[in-house]
């Protein structure tokens, strides 16, 4: 079976707690330690939060969909949402050197993850989230 | 999560319990900007040792808390980083930003 | 949206913490306390293992579906399967004077949920599960 | 999960550690009637302080051991048991089955 795990949700903050406690369990199996556990789920906790707030622009009727899988020595997680796409260019971090709120989420998914690939498809936008085992986030610089 | 408020001497501590996110960091600006803004509290601490998880809007309610507070020339603490609320505002280059604290009680002394 | 979340993974005994962590998330979520979300959790653990071992006479590589939602005041969960059914009088608990491994899961069910519903249909086996907030399980008679 | 063992006196203590489930009852079982058959051993005293879950293919496992162990004239024990556990064997109606103490120490002075 390719895909591992499957999760399908509506665009609701409610439910981010419940797709945490599935992710950090996911990344466990896979053989991440725990606090390698703890940047994944915080990293795909973003990316499903900018789907919420850009693609859905804040509706929480809309469908969501996760895909986890073991592959490569790591985690593949593919989140899938029906709303609005952007030019993957558009889809930029800010300087993080200006103290203020906002803008700190693809910065975090970037730091922690290996690969994180954007594709905004006819009517579906796909977001590839990867990190190998052993690969560290360069925290604090 | 849970958010409550208390005074300790002429500052305000807000205890926080659980995670914070998207769901409830609304909550979480609510309360922290209603201390300072509307009560005039010239010490806000922050109580974040029940707070296991943090994400990006959780970080964003705390730096509006921080940015209001220097405006107004009053105090934002914070207190009781858990590791993972510690690595979050370290990822986001935030942790030399905030005055953090390891207890309440340092941070009430803190000149 | 009925049904809130959906799983959707292999009847693989690996992937069982994962579902637990949903399940027990979930359960917080509709207002259950810590003790009833433990307590839920294993309900529902128990009646994916017996989906596992017995309705897919422990093949790994079989679809296995849950549903989570909140419903009147507590938690529902479908859980879905497409392995070999019985008769619903067949699915029968043991007494448990008798002391010997095995035999627990539907005792465990039963005294810990609100309702348990099995319907073999057509290829396709269902089991539902209900909770309402504030139902106690007979713990130790 | 992880599982150990380790000799204290003439007793064999089994340290296991994270949940016992479908998953990995089997080991559970396998390290346990080892002991009990193969090693001989007189007293077999399971930690189960590390063990937060378990599900009834672990009580499964804990109820063959302790059948052995009658069989076998020894003797088998727990200890450390988590509410979650204690609130499973209750609920299975063991928990009056089996030997359990408080601490390991308590274990082994148990005549
Ligand atoms: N899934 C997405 N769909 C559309 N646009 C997105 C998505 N994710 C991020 N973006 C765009 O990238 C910008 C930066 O995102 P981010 O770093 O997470 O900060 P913030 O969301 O706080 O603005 C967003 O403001 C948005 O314009
Ligand atoms: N999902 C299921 N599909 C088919 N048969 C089942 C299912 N769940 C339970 N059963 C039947 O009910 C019996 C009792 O189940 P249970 O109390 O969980 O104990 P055990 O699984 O250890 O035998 C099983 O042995 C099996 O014959």
């Amino acid at each position: 079976m390719e895909h591992a795990v499957k999760l399908n949700f509506p665009s609701d903050p409610r439910y981010l707690g419940v797709v945490r406690g599935a992710i950090e369990r996911f990344a466990s199996l896979a053989g991440f330690d725990e606090e390698d556990c703890r940047w994944i789920t915080l990293a795909v906790h973003e990316a499903l939060t900018n789907v919420i707030r850009h693609a859905y622009q804040n509706r929480h009727d809309q469908p969501v969909e996760m895909r986890l899988s073991e592959r490569d020595g790591g985690i593949e997680v593919l989140m899938v949402d029906h709303g609005k796409g952007v030019k993957p260019e558009q889809m930029s971090g800010r300087d993080l050197e200006d103290v203020r709120p906002g803008g700190l989420g693809l910065h975090m998914i970037r730091e922690i993850m290996d690969k994180a690939v954007y594709s905004p498809l006819e009517g579906r936008n796909e977001l590839l989230l990867f990190k190998v085992k052993g690969s560290k986030p360069s925290v604090g610089e | 999560m849970n958010i409550a408020t208390r005074q300790n001497g002429t500052s305000t501590v807000v205890d926080v319990k659980g995670d914070i996110d998207l769901y409830n960091s609304p909550e979480v600006r609510k309360v922290i900007l209603e201390e300072l803004k509307e009560k005039k509290t010239a010490r806000v601490i922050v109580n974040l040792s029940g707070v296991r998880y943090i994400d990006s809007s959780g970080v964003a309610s705390l730096v509006e808390g921080l940015k209001v507070s220097r405006t107004l020339a009053s105090r934002f603490m914070l207190y009781g980083l858990s590791p993972a609320a510690r690595e979050v505002l370290e990822l986001s280059r935030l942790i030399r930003v905030f005055e953090v604290y390891a207890s309440e009680e340092e941070a009430l002394k803190a000149q």
